[in-house]
């Protein structure tokens, strides 16, 4: 089927003017998401992008395919009743950490555990973007903002492990500037059957600058990114200070030297049954500098999708029941006739 | 012993006892055996908010009035003829709506002074005189169903739970009724435990026997079948009449019906009911929340589904934004709101027809909705048919009012031939609608219908039409953001002209005589009690004009019209006066409101004493006048 | 070279220029030198959705729009005299607007071809002559700058920026505003930056002394401060009005305040502005979605509290079912309301009155809200404190109807006296209210002060007063859990008179020859517009009474009254006809609206005319009839 | 001050009457609550219990205390505004699991990220019991109810993992009919500073009869039940049959044989920093059949509560700035004067 298609990343633009401030990281993902799209397969008729609202919200615009900016908090469910009643649709969510994890946290969770065939793209730049730099869940705690002048006052959300703890079949994270990287989380993500979450770090650089520049920085990043990959053991740092992931006595994992670990170093397996180690994992970095930060694929595992079941229960009874037909339905059993 | 049999042409039963003495299954056995019989009915269950209220206490008791007759009826009935109480609770509760002479079948057995204690009485009313001005029966129903069951290899409890099928065989007797149809049912229901369902049988039958044996009833009534358009028929529930009628519209417009919904009293049974039904393509999608089941509905509907959702007043108020995105989309969706007494969480299981200026105004902006309202339990499925035609034709989210009356009560429904159902034409746009200036061609979402001010409907799927849609302000034809002053004065005007312009049928006018001078106006459930009240009204010698409106927005075009032919409009409501006040306010037309808020329909007498006594003021009037 | 001075008496100048070139900050800024200065203002700020739009385009344009003059004024003015333009986009977008001979002074570095193709000039309209009617002042504002700057050590991108500076200090010569205060604005802005303080200073200067020196300025303009009641002024905007009033309503109760909100625009403000004020003991809770953050409110006034909620249209229709609590629990909670376009997202920087109806009646049941509405940014104060003394005085929840214009626009105030504040008392209950008919003492929550209905406040921590309160339907008295009809049918009732009986004062009409046949009723932001409107109408000698509402739920009793003295009442409305609907509803008054949607206030010339020509009608209509 | 207060369980019932289904798991509950609040040592007065909609929520209608029956799934915003305005005050929720988890769940893991201070007792009946028996967010996937009469399709929630994904810092599991149980727990709740949540087992026996059996009744429930203690060896088993909790190397946990497990077996706790190990045993028991079921305090760790935050910012703010004076906020820095 691809080869058929011929789709390039121009045939994904649309022709409204992108409206983001300069600079954003939202034009990175989204030239990363148009540039993948073609190696899809899939025609662009059949794709729908789903937002909420937010900066990153406007994404939907921006992609030639079927596609709705809607309100505030509530793209998942949206986007779980198109992807339930249409399985032949590859539809994907974009949203952003406060209409993902604010007002829309619960719908999010549910989309989690529901396991419906959607692809949810997290631009998180711990900050409320569109209604000029409000504190997010995802902000770090103390944090000065329009609506925090003297410093929030509540912990921060993983997203992570948020998503883990919500029964996750796939949880990965990436970063706007890392167009290979998001490139291969995207595709892993598309592969997957289910629910997928992306957190996408992305800066704002007019409310939140700077944000993950420790993670994109070449001359620091690599000691404070853990690049996760499935089968691989868990290892980060440069030059001599090369650290490696293993499990204390106390059950919590810990960043040490390579050489002090040895054989120690966990290897990480996205596709175990328990989200354990996903978990784990997700705990390491320091929520205020987050150091050391994974990312990559968390967690990637099988489990019949909602839509899936949904249509068999509807195939099943009309193999077992017939095709409905309408007057038997209304004329029902307990009748009398008149004249 | 011989009995007498006397022929009535109507009678209202209520049966009344405790949440888990099954009245309500008791009620509804009788209604269905009376629907076979032929006899035109209605129905009006009432029960408590609670599961399952400690045994004995008033908020506990759970009641099932039942009117029928041989001749066409419209309400469940005012006041109870016969009132079969199943223990003192039930008695106190009930017993002041029966009129002197009515007929009183208790279950002695339940009497006990303990049982008087709890509900209040320092005495047994059985014994202190105060039934003395009714008709008493005095039955040990729990002693003697048990008595009846000693045979069976059921429980103690499970023989006392019998009782309930004791008095429904007793009552069965009473009235004629045939009996098949529950032995029927009993035998179904507890197919898999033949020995309950033997005994429940047993019980019944001995119900019916203690009737035909015991001294104590030496009547019984017979009420002919009453005279119908020929046709099959089948007794319903608003509540299944709506699910059905929704099933309806999906077969006719070709289109999967989705159902996004998060339980809620009294609209659950509406989820229940369609869950049912997946070999018709129906999807249920029970939410984690209200504005979570309409926006997967929603979502759906952009797919091109029938998307629905069913709630009652908690939920529509939390819906409120996504209606006002699917308003600013133009996409179909039925949004269905049984309601409930409010306000907040009210009176759950009560019924009123207070949720309209919710449905009306309830969005931020501009965001008219059509409205659609059933007026019997049988109408709830020409009413959703309907709701469900407007949507999809001109591309909007459509209200239905139903309450929490028309849900649980029933009628007898004349089944329609499915060819005569109407045709709903989705009619997706299947390629682009514009040429541009260079000549190339192009889909524009928002270039609408000229007769409709439709917008195409264009499904993912189908290629070349892509387009995205918002909540953001869109350019008048290409849909496309737009910031700009006029186009969104424009916009504003054009979906309310979309909405104003829905083609709805013109009010007809109940005015037999053709002179009456006060016209009744109604909406929704109060249909049956108000034209039982006109039909009182006229019966005594007055005139008496009735209209009911199944639209409330848009209104019929001849509203007006008919507004200002008569002298006096009524306007009786189930709230404080909302559709009063959108009349007066349109067409500045003086009507004055009936309202109640007893989480109960109207009585059909008074309504008909606050007929007469404006026509009285009519004349008054006109005497000075001339 | 002498430079000529000329007196007038009012200005309105328009700066326009890309959202990246300050012109809110601009506007700001020159705002306070008039405020300074003491004429009387009136500004609108107008700014795209998009944080930062890019550059150049139409939708990227932000403007601010400033009227002043030596006598006090209402709006801030229909059409600009002087139009700032930073850039083509910025001309393209607000040429419209300007008069022809109105003056125009644009950047002429922007205007470059490729600027220009941009936003679809074909030709520079510097040089086409398509600006032959204005009176058009070409500067180099970034090279003069960027030049004047030269031996700063800043960055070239920082030097350009200072070119909004540079024009305002042209703007300023051009009026002759004080200085100083902009200087030391700046000295404070980039405390921090010093070298960037300097740099805006020095092109502050630069702008001023160009004004003088160069000879394309030949007239300078003088207007005189206006005459005001004595007092000590300060500019303010109606969300800092708004967020004031609330701290004084705190004082005034002395309850603390807590705030539950949800960021949303035009509310936003609101937020930041109560977090800054920690040590006045005001609590602000950024909630994870309004539901919460009205809830959270509510808990705060279970616990004592003032309880405060702020947000716009979409935030309210999400709120709808906890402000039905509120009714049901009643206990004091203000709701502001800072409309904005709808429906649903809608136009979200834009003002609209649209959310009337949604105030009135977005709740399941009948659930009566009190509204207040602000009538300018300044009286943003005055309301917030009425609705704070409503909602405790009446233990309800009240509405504060404010929307995006006042919100933004902004007006000298007299800083009232605290000492002139009025008092709110919470009277919270501190003992038993009820002796029972055993003689024993209780507290019952739902027992009413027979003059106001309002039920006892009974505040955590109180001994003995432990109660428990719910949204079902409440005992009369007891609040105890009730089913019972009747009860529901009182409480309904009751909730409704406690509402309609609210204390307002009587409605005052302005009508100075008390001639006038025509009435225009308005509400909200709309009194600027319909003021001037009217003085105009006045000024050609004809008549015409306005009266404005502030309070929309319960009117004035005196409206009724007032609205039948007229022949014709207009009822101009930023919606589609809310406020003129109810008006019919209620008093069978033909009252017609003049309606727009257009994101816009009206203008003072266009409402002028609606008025005359409606006094027109009445003339013919009078003559027809005598 | 306990001493003082010499209040008894008595003074904590209220004159009306209960209206819970004879045989609900309810009545256990509230017997336990109103039993152990005299030792809480804290006026009536100053007590307060906030809950949503559902059986379980007519709760505070029977408690003398101050109380309030919010609308469906608020409760824990609603008492949110209540203890952060008043931290003098004692606030309880009470919610059902689809109140919680449900309609809810927003409220409920923004709630315990803040860490205010509330105790919310998350009575879980998987099943909605008010409306009369739909599916909850609880229910075991396949469960046939009124509104899946062809089974349900979605994951159940672990409503312990869902709490630690949403950085709770105290979190508990007990039983309507252990009495004593259920009491250690309030009891470790009540001295827990911040938001503590406690999941009840609860048996709706109208709709859901015998849903917690196994871990209920005296002849198996050994085999199903663990009983967390901080500090103790996480072991569980009757008689021959005892088992002890071990780290497998894939870094899953797992039930082995007390014989085999030997040294190996995991020692409970509570107070760790990192929630791993109490995520970890969250994924113990199997969804469907529960089994094997810890019950006890998973986490339970000290962060600095909401409540306390706020009010010392506004201590500062006044020990800085010196208490609020409207006349000089109303005036400003920017005026002038006429006449
Ligand atoms: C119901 C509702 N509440 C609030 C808003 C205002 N609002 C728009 S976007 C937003 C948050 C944006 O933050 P985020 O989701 O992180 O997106 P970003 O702009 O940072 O990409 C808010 C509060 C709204 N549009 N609707
Ligand atoms: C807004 C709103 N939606 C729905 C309902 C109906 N409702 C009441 S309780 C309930 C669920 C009850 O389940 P749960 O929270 O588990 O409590 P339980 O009854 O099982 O104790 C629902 C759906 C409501 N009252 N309000
Ligand atoms: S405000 Fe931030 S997130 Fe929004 S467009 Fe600008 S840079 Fe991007
Ligand atoms: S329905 Fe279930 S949870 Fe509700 S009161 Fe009855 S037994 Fe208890
Ligand atoms: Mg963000
Ligand atoms: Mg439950």
């Amino acid at each position: 089927m691809p080869e058929l298609l011929k789709l390039t990343t121009k045939d994904f633009k649309t022709d409204q003017e992108v409206r983001w401030c300069p600079g954003c990281g939202d034009y990175a993902i989204l030239a990363a998401v148009q540039g993948f799209m073609p190696s899809l397969g899939i025609k662009r008729e059949d794709i729908v992008f789903v937002s909420g609202i937010g900066c990153s919200s406007r994404f939907p615009y921006y992609m030639n395919t079927y596609g709705m900016h809607s309100i505030h908090g509530r793209a998942p469910a949206i986007a779980t009743g198109l992807a339930a009643s249409r399985p032949d649709l590859s539809v994907w969510v974009v949203t952003g950490d406060g209409d993902a994890l604010s007002i829309g946290g619960n719908h999010l969770i549910h989309a989690l555990r529901r396991n419906v065939n959607l692809k949810i793209l997290l631009f998180n730049n711990r900050i409320y973007g569109l209604t000029k730099g409000q504190y997010s869940p995802t902000s770090e705690q103390g944090k000065i903002t329009k609506s925090t002048p003297y410093g929030s006052l509540d912990a921060p959300f993983n997203p992570v492990s948020l998503a883990l703890g919500a029964e996750a079949t796939f949880v990965a994270r990436t970063i706007d500037s890392d167009r290979k990287h998001l490139t291969s989380v995207l595709q892993a993500a598309a592969e997957h059957e289910g629910t997928a979450l992306i957190e996408i770090y992305q800066n704002c650089n007019i409310f939140n600058d700077g944000a993950f520049e420790k993670l994109k920085d070449s001359s620091v990043r690599d000691r404070h990114l853990i690049r996760l990959e499935h089968g691989q053991p868990i290892t980060f740092g440069a030059g001599e200070d090369r650290y490696g992931i293993v499990r204390m006595p106390d059950a919590t994992l810990k960043a040490m030297p390579l050489a002090e670990a040895g054989d120690s170093v966990l290897v990480h397996d996205a596709h175990a049954d328990e989200p354990d180690l996903a978990f784990a994992l997700s705990r390491l970095p320091d929520p205020a500098t987050l150091s050391p930060t994974p990312i990559g694929v968390f967690r990637s595992v099988r489990r019949p999708t909602y839509d899936t079941l949904m249509s068999d229960q509807l195939d099943d009874a009309a193999r077992r029941l017939g095709s409905g037909k309408l007057d038997e339905l209304l004329t029902g059993s307990d009748t009398w006739t008149i004249g | 012993m011989t009995k007498q049999v006397e022929k009535v042409d109507r009678v209202i039963i209520r049966f009344a006892g405790d949440s888990g003495d099954g009245m309500q299954l008791t009620g509804d056995r009788f209604t269905s055996e009376t629907a076979a019989f032929g006899n035109d009915l209605s129905t009006l269950p009432d029960f408590p908010a609670e599961i399952r209220a400690p045994a004995g206490t008033l908020p506990g008791v759970s009641a099932f009035q039942l009117h029928f007759a041989d001749h066409d009826i419209l309400t469940p009935g005012d006041a109870p003829d016969v009132l079969v109480a199943m223990n003192p609770a039930a008695l106190k509760a009930n017993l002041k709506d029966v009129p002197r002479g009515g007929t009183i079948i208790v279950n002695t057995d339940e009497f006990t002074s303990r049982a008087l204690t709890k509900v209040g009485y320092t005495a047994s009313p059985l014994e202190d005189g105060s039934l003395d001005g009714y008709k008493v029966h005095k039955v040990a129903l729990t002693t003697q169903t048990v008595k009846v069951l000693e045979e069976f290899d059921i429980s103690r409890k499970d023989a006392e739970r019998a009782k309930n099928m004791y008095s429904l065989g007793l009552l069965s007797w009473l009235y004629h009724r045939p009996t098949d149809s529950t032995v029927a049912f009993l035998e179904k229901k507890f197919a898999k435990k033949p020995e309950i369902a033997a005994a429940n049988v047993a019980a019944f039958r001995a119900g019916w026997n203690y009737g035909e044996t015991t001294e104590d009833f030496v009547v019984s009534y017979e009420i002919a079948p009453a005279p119908m358009p020929k046709g099959t028929y089948r007794n319903i529930h608003g509540n299944l009449a709506l699910a059905y009628g929704l099933i309806a519209a999906s077969h006719a417009s070709g289109l999967p019906m989705f159902l996004g919904a998060y339980p809620i009293t009294p609209a659950s049974d509406i989820l229940h009911e369609l869950s049912k039904h997946k070999n018709h393509g129906v999807r249920t999608f029970q939410a984690e929340d209200e504005i979570a089941g309409i926006g997967a509905a929603l979502g759906a509907s952009f797919g091109g589904a029938l998307g629905v959702t069913t709630t009652s007043g908690p939920g529509i108020a939390l819906k409120g934004e996504t209606i006002g995105l699917a308003v600013s989309l133009e996409l179909p969706l039925v949004i269905c709101d049984i309601q409930r007494g409010g306000p907040s969480t009210g009176l759950p299981t009560k019924t009123e027809q207070s949720d309209l200026f919710l449905a009306m105004f309830g969005r931020n902006g501009e965001a008219p909705v059509p409205i659609v309202a059933p007026r019997s339990p049988a109408d709830c499925f020409d009413a959703a048919l309907e709701a469900a035609r407007i949507a999809v034709t001109y591309r909007t989210p459509v209200f239905l009012l139903s309450d929490g009356y028309l849900a649980n009560g029933s009628e007898p429904w004349r089944i329609p031939d499915v060819a005569d159902l109407p045709v709903i034409a989705p009619d997706f746009a299947t390629g682009p609608n514009k040429v541009l200036e260079d000549g190339s061609e192009a889909f524009w979402p928002f270039l609408r219908d000229p007769a409709t001010l439709a917008r195409p409907w264009a499904v993912p799927g189908t290629p070349g039409l892509e387009h995205r849609i918002g909540g953001i302000e869109k350019q008048d034809g290409t849909g496309n953001i737009s910031y700009d002053p006029a186009n969104h004065d424009l916009m504003v005007r054009t979906r309310a002209a979309k909405v104003a312009g829905i083609d709805v049928p013109d009010l007809e006018v109940d005015d037999p005589s053709g002179a009456a001078k006060v016209l009744v106006l109604g909406w929704g459930s109060t249909y049956g009690p108000i034209q039982a009240a006109c039909r009182r009204v006229r019966r005594e010698g007055n005139q008496v004009a009735h209209a009911h409106l199944r639209h409330l927005n848009p209104f019929p075009a001849n509203l007006g019209r008919i507004l200002k032919e008569y002298d006096r409009v009524l306007v009786p409501e189930m709230n404080l006066g909302q559709l009063s006040m959108l009349v007066r306010a349109r067409y500045l037309v003086d009507a004055v409101g009936y309202n109640q808020v007893r989480g109960l329909p109207f009585k059909a007498a008074e309504l008909a004493g606050v007929i007469t006594n404006l026509i009285g003021t009519t004349d008054a009037v006109e005497g000075v006048g001339v």
